[in-house]
């Protein structure tokens, strides 16, 4: 049997599981050259799962794959690198130690000669910078250690290594996700110059928006399935949700807006690392505020330094008009506060712990007796409403964080710091990599709290839920708030000049 | 009819999933059956009372130390320290019991103290002086510690301790040795704190991942503090053991024990990257070292052969659990 | 050698020895299992001998005796690392018990048969001075700290040196090891390059020592412990300038000889002195022989 | 005018941040520095050209044992068996030269290799035999490795080796001893490996993130297996180096001499979580514990105090780095 040779590559009928986990049952896929062919999926269908097959991290139980219209069999990543195929992997895979241009070209090293010869390092320095500045960065960045990097910045690293790998596919699994607007376009224009070039891409995104403009055609996977193929533009978004999990979507953003009350928290001249002068603001109850920026404006910085997560020299924060002290993260949540860190990897999870312990483990006092031992049914029950209210799948506890697809741990992340039954909570990009549906669940979330009398800040990279759920906008430049804007007034055109500084 | 047998298909899955949970639970407990059966095949003295009660005895210095190993190497740490920490406890026991003649209970509180002081002095040395890596520190106390154990006596071995001290080392409740009896207590003790109380989960938590456990509030300094303490007072617990079985302190006491102590965790199934391992896999690590030192003894083997054979059998005994894990797996 | 022991019995239910030592990874030892292995050939009995991998290895030795006690043997003959630590385990032994090499203060041992450590170092540290001349300098390298034999050595050889007015400028310790002893006395020569005579702890070290001694192009005496094959040899060639012997193959041979008569009801003398021979050129022949005969 | 003003704090700056770089590049020197300048206080024996020259030799083997655990090291592993490697090469070699009288040439290649054999056994034990971390796989061969060199003379020392084997621990280049050119070759050359070559990338790169090199097409079995036959190989060229010190091999040659090297290569910046560590790191790491024991011998410590002045001044050494780093951060 040989695959359809106008295909570049074709899948069929591949299945996976992870014990008795039966995560791909049978799919079907098939990708043309010069096509951006979209993945769409609830959290858990199997998106990165099926990726992995195809570039050697997982092997498949069953079923073929075709490449060029002959079979393949791809057992590890460097088989796959070797037919063509570059991945921009959904979680980071970067060496923090090497420097920014050695991470680019890993696993494909330059050389001065021959195979044993030594490295051309000014070659490949060279190449990074060229690389960087396409995606719009500058090329200094290129000699950089890249742990000393931002998020958004180790991600951009990523898709700068696939650039460069002279692939016929390339494989983004939510490449945009921790990147903020002007990235985003960036990579945008890069995609269509690839496509241009004739090169496939296989992209996979919880944002409609995007599939809406990049995508050729999309393919919805549910319960392991794959449910059908449509035409990107010709079909709709709705249509696409309804394939996707079984049922139709009313509203994406459901704000709710509440009667706004006394101010709840204020930071004073707290100084962000790097900026020309502190930052202040304040939030009142009954509002959601955002804080809008593009990638390194130094948001996350912030929400650390308010945290005590990094040692800060001056500012002062209030609680209901109280000044708390903070020098450490315990004292934050003492005083109330829960920072839902963006990295949910590095930063949130116990990978190797069950889904219960980590979503306790912030919280532990809570469920300590007077025998000062932990009651550990409580934990489980606890663990298990929290579960069932943000709907984690698989939901049992018993499973470790690190076999949670990345949508899933995200959840995790949250249910850790609703749990601690905060004041304050300061989200860091909380949605990133969250299906549609989930992210509605996040929104009612907030809208929850509010109500509920708790503070809520939302630090976000994406316009549209800043505008769709926000009550006020902040926006930050260099380490400083340049515009500080009632949801009326934010614009994206306002928003953008506030964070560019044009 | 098809939506019970469905049920039963279910129910069979259930159960054959937490058949396999115990299997993962218990890994190294295969290895360790295994060793018995091929010893009790090679020697007819092995699996008798008596034998089973002097590997008890063998086995439970290294169990104590093995199990205040364990939580630094919870924490992705380690602990070098340990042998000289029990040589040191002892030897300041004896002056204070032996040489001075004070009161036996005074000198078991100082040989616990001890072992504890200088563990808490490891967790200060890496939390409060940010040396790199606990191997570091614990080395340089390492030193430090038989340093002085042997300039306090001038390096000679003290003898004739009182009985109090001796009872847990020597004496017997029935056929079972106290000491054997002190590690079941203190292994159950280990579990409880481990599994059912803040700082025995904090312990796995930084191990997992330091920085999500310090922005989930949890204060790593007196976490390691804790931890380093703990070990070193389970130094100084081994000690007392030790003492009770030989009746005499010498300075070079618990030489290279750390290396026992260590590969009775990591046999165990616990992970030098931390987060990983539990008591009771501690506790078997540690039984299978004693049974296969004391296996061989029967056997005879030459000492040339025994280290040959050790170090090929503690390669196999986690070969097998890793075979299982990939079985486990497959299924 | 056992099995022959059976076969010699032809059968009958054969007495069985076990001998415990220090350790078996290092010559002199090995000399002690060649004299007990030779004895129990002889004798027609069985003879188990075990030790721990290393002199360090205190605890294991401990258990081994614990684990030869299991099997009951007919006799235990025990060489103790740390004498104290073996008297709780041998004073519940329902079997003669017999010490070898090194001493232990144990009520129901059957006999001592040695040479104290400390006599060889002081029959050292005689010899060492006989060399020299009063008020001459010397060194000591010692073994590791707190290991009981080659202390009581040095204390041995510390008094002689003393009592023969020689002076003692450096002590020094290099663990036993051949390598570090060279460094060691690279780095007293260093400062001190006018001594005229070393005592090492044992023949391993002796041997480093010498090493460095012979880098400087510098006459001074080295004088060993243990009476190994290479030491006798470096002898012979004129390099060392003496070691002390303990006879350890004698130790183990009438350890075991002896241990057959107390399991016999025969009567055993509670102290049996084995041969302390000095070792210097002149006799040095005749020992290389015997060694060369023992170890095959 | 301004615009100048600001160029010149730019390159102010600029100088500034390359300094650091260079004084953290040479963090641990300061610790050496330090150290040199006591002793020379201490002892005017100590900076003369003959007792550096007995440093560089001192420190020759443990310089090249260290070199080869930095790979380990940087891998987030660790290398338990190069002192028993060390022994088993040497014995070999002896038995083929001394006790088969072969020419000493193959006397070499067999030192060389069946460290190396060694080495990639260990590799072999932990990628395809997929043993949790090389603590335990090279627990293992550390016992097998010293048995079968204690069996394979029965325990017998071998000496009176060829002068061509000796030559590389003996002899000197006017007063440089031939051993100390052989680390300063050695370590050029793994410096060169390591930065500039593929492969000693690739070594960085396992240590910082196994999973990303593996993603990014790294066969990482092939990287470990060459890092552990290389520190195999390492731990034969240093048994070669003591037999042409002491003309002479033992089974007990290199008994614990695997802390030193780990010592070594950790005062020298290294992390045990791998990805951080440099050769010259190394280096100053080995000088530093050659400096110290020779000059506690200069200065006749007592023995029973040398030990804790080792294990003070290890810590030291670290801590001075730990300060200088916390400082050029600050600034
Ligand atoms: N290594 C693993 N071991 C066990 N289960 C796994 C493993 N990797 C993934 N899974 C499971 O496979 C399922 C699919 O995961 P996958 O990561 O492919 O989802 P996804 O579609 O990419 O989701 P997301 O949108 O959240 O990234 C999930 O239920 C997850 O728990
Ligand atoms: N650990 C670090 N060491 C050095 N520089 C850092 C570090 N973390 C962040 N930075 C830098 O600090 C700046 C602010 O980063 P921050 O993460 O606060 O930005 P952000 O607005 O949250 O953007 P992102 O979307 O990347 O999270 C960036 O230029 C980043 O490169
Ligand atoms: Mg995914
Ligand atoms: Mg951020």
């Amino acid at each position: 049997m040989v695959g359809h040779a106008e295909n570049l590559l074709e899948m069929k009928g591949i299945k996976k599981s992870f014990n008795q986990n039966h995560v791909l049952k049978g799919i079907d896929l098939d990708i043309k050259a010069g096509e951006v062919h979209v993945l769409l999926g609830e959290n858990g269908a199997g998106k990165s799962t099926l990726i992995k097959i195809l570039t050697g991290a997982y092997q498949k139980d069953a079923g073929e794959i075709y490449w060029e219209g002959r079979a393949v069999h791809l057992q590890t990543p460097a088989d796959a690198m070797r037919l063509g195929i570059a991945t921009i992997y959904q979680e980071l895979n970067v060496i923090p130690q090497l420097k920014v241009y050695e991470n680019i070209f890993l696993g494909r090293e330059l050389k001065r000669g021959g195979k044993m010869s030594m490295l051309d390092h000014k070659t490949m320095r060279e190449e990074a910078k060229r690389c960087l500045e396409m995606l719009g960065q500058s090329p200094d960045l290129a000699d950089m250690q890249l742990g000393k990097l931002g998020m958004g910045q180790q991600q951009l690293v990523e898709i700068a290594k696939a650039l460069t790998l002279d692939a016929k596919l390339i494989i983004m699994d939510e490449p945009t996700s921790s990147l903020s607007v002007q990235e985003v376009h960036q990579l945008y224009k890069c995609v269509e110059q690839l496509k241009e070039k004739g090169i496939a891409i296989l992209f996979i995104s919880h944002k409609l928006e995007e599939i809406k403009r990049l995508g050729d055609r999309i393919t919805i996977l549910r319960d392991g399935f794959k449910i059908e193929t449509l035409p990107v533009k010709t079909t709709d978004t709705d249509d696409w949700i309804e394939l996707m999990v079984g049922r139709s979507l009313d509203e994406k953003f459901p704000k709710q807006t509440f009667t706004l009350g006394r101010e709840g928290f204020r930071v004073e001249n707290l100084e962000v690392a790097g900026a020309s002068e502190p930052v202040s603001f304040r939030v009142r109850y009954g509002e959601i505020v955002g804080i809008s920026g593009l990638v390194g404006a130094g948001r996350t910085e912030l929400a650390r330094a308010i945290f005590g997560a990094d040692p800060r020299r001056n500012g002062k924060i209030f609680i209901d008009g109280k000044e708390v002290k903070i020098k450490s993260p315990r004292d934050a949540i003492d005083a109330g506060i829960a920072f839902i860190t963006e990295d949910r990897k590095g930063e949130g999870l116990l990978l190797d712990q069950k889904l219960d312990f980590n979503i306790t483990m912030a919280n532990m006092k809570k469920f300590t007796k007077k025998s000062r031992l932990i009651n550990l049914n409580e934990i489980r029950e606890e663990a298990k409403r929290f579960i069932r209210e943000l709907k984690i799948r698989p939901d049992h506890i018993e499973l470790k964080a690190r076999n949670l697809s990345g949508g899933n741990q995200q959840k995790v992340v949250i249910a850790k710091w609703l749990c601690t039954k905060a004041k304050v909570f300061i989200f860091d990009e909380p949605t990133r990599g969250i299906d549609v549906g989930a992210k509605v669940e996040v929104y009612r979330l907030m809208n929850q709290l509010v109500e509920n009398g708790a503070i809520v800040i939302m630090i976000s990279s994406e316009l549209p839920e800043i505008l769709g759920m926000c009550d006020r906008v902040l926006v930050m430049r260099e380490g400083r708030i340049t515009a500080d804007l009632p949801i009326k007034e934010a614009t994206q055109e306002r928003i953008m000049k506030a964070a560019t500084g044009g | 009819m098809s939506q019970v047998a469905v049920q039963t298909k279910n129910e069979a899955v259930e159960k054959n999933r937490a058949f396999k949970r115990i299997i993962s639970k218990f890994g190294p407990l295969i290895g360790l059956i295994l060793l018995t059966a091929v010893l009790t095949i090679l020697s007819p003295k092995f699996l008798t009372i008596n034998n089973v009660m002097n590997i008890a005895r063998q086995s439970s210095i290294n169990a104590l130390l093995a199990i205040g190993m364990l939580l630094p190497i919870l924490t992705a740490g380690i602990d070098l320290s340990v042998g000289s920490l029990l040589a040191l406890s002892i030897m300041m026991m004896g002056i204070v019991t032996v040489n001075m003649g004070m009161h036996p209970l005074l000198g078991i509180l100082v040989c616990l103290s001890v072992g504890a002081a200088f563990g808490w002095l490891n967790g200060i040395l890496l939390t409060k002086l940010r040396l790199p890596h606990p191997f570091i520190s614990t080395l340089g106390t390492m030193n430090i510690a038989r340093g002085i154990a042997l300039i306090v006596t001038g390096a000679a071995p003290i003898a004739g301790f009182p009985y109090m001290i001796q009872f847990l080392g020597r004496e017997f409740v029935g056929p079972i040795p106290v000491s054997f009896l002190l590690v079941i207590v203190v292994y159950v003790f280990f579990h409880i704190f481990l599994t059912r109380t803040q700082t025995g989960r904090y312990i796995y938590a930084i191990g997992g991942n330091p920085e999500a456990a310090r922005l989930s509030g949890i204060n790593i300094d007196r976490v390691l503090i804790i931890v380093y303490t703990i070990s070193g007072f389970m130094a100084g617990l081994a000690g007392l053991v030790m003492v009770g079985r030989v009746n005499s302190a010498f300075p070079l006491a618990g030489l290279s024990y750390e290396l026992d102590a260590i590969a009775a965790v990591i046999i165990g199934g616990a992970s030098f990257l931390g987060g990983v391992g539990t008591v009771w896999g501690t506790l078997i690590g540690a039984l299978i070292i004693a049974v296969l030192r004391n296996g061989l003894n029967l056997l005879n083997v030459s000492a040339d052969f025994q280290m040959t054979v050790i170090g090929a059998v503690i390669i196999a005994a986690v070969f097998v659990d890793v075979l299982r894990q990939r079985k486990s797996k497959k299924a | 050698g056992c099995n022959s022991g059976q076969e010699a019995n032809g059968g009958e239910n054969t007495e069985r020895v076990a001998v415990v030592l220090k350790t078996l990874s290092s010559p002199y030892w090995k000399y002690v299992e060649a004299g007990a292995k030779a004895a129990g050939k002889e004798l027609g009995i069985d003879v188990t001998v075990v030790g721990p991998n290393s002199e360090s290895e205190v605890m294991q030795q401990v258990n081994m005796i614990e684990d030869q006690l299991s099997q009951s043997p007919g006799a235990l003959v025990v060489s103790p690392t740390q004498p104290d630590t073996v008297v709780p385990v041998l004073e519940g032994a329902n079997v003669p018990v017999l010490l070898i090499d090194t001493d232990a203060d144990l009520k129901n041992k059957t006999s001592f048969i040695g040479t104290e450590n400390y006599e060889a170092g002081y029959e050292g540290g005689k010899l060492l001075a006989s060399m020299l001349q009063k008020g001459d300098k010397a060194a000591i390298v010692s073994g590791a700290l707190g290991n009981t034999a080659t202390d009581e050595r040095v204390k041995g050889a510390k008094a002689a040196l003393k009592e023969a007015g020689i002076e003692v400028v450096a002590e020094q310790p290099a663990d036993s090891d051949k390598t570090k002893a060279m460094s060691v006395m690279e780095n007293i020569l260093q400062k001190n390059n006018d001594i005229k005579g070393v005592f090492a702890a044992n023949d391993d070290m002796a041997l480093g020592v010498l090493r460095a001694v012979e880098a400087k192009g510098l006459d001074v005496k080295v004088i060993g412990t243990d009476g190994t094959l290479e030491a006798v040899e470096s002898i012979l060639a004129g390099k060392l300038a003496g070691t002390i012997a303990q006879s350890p193959y004698d130790m183990g041979y009438e350890g075991v000889k002896n241990a057959l008569a107390a399991i016999k009801g025969k009567k055993v003398e509670k102290r049996i002195k084995s041969r302390v021979e000095v070792i210097t050129k002149e006799n040095a022949q005749e020992k290389l022989e015997f060694l060369k005969k023992i170890v095959e």
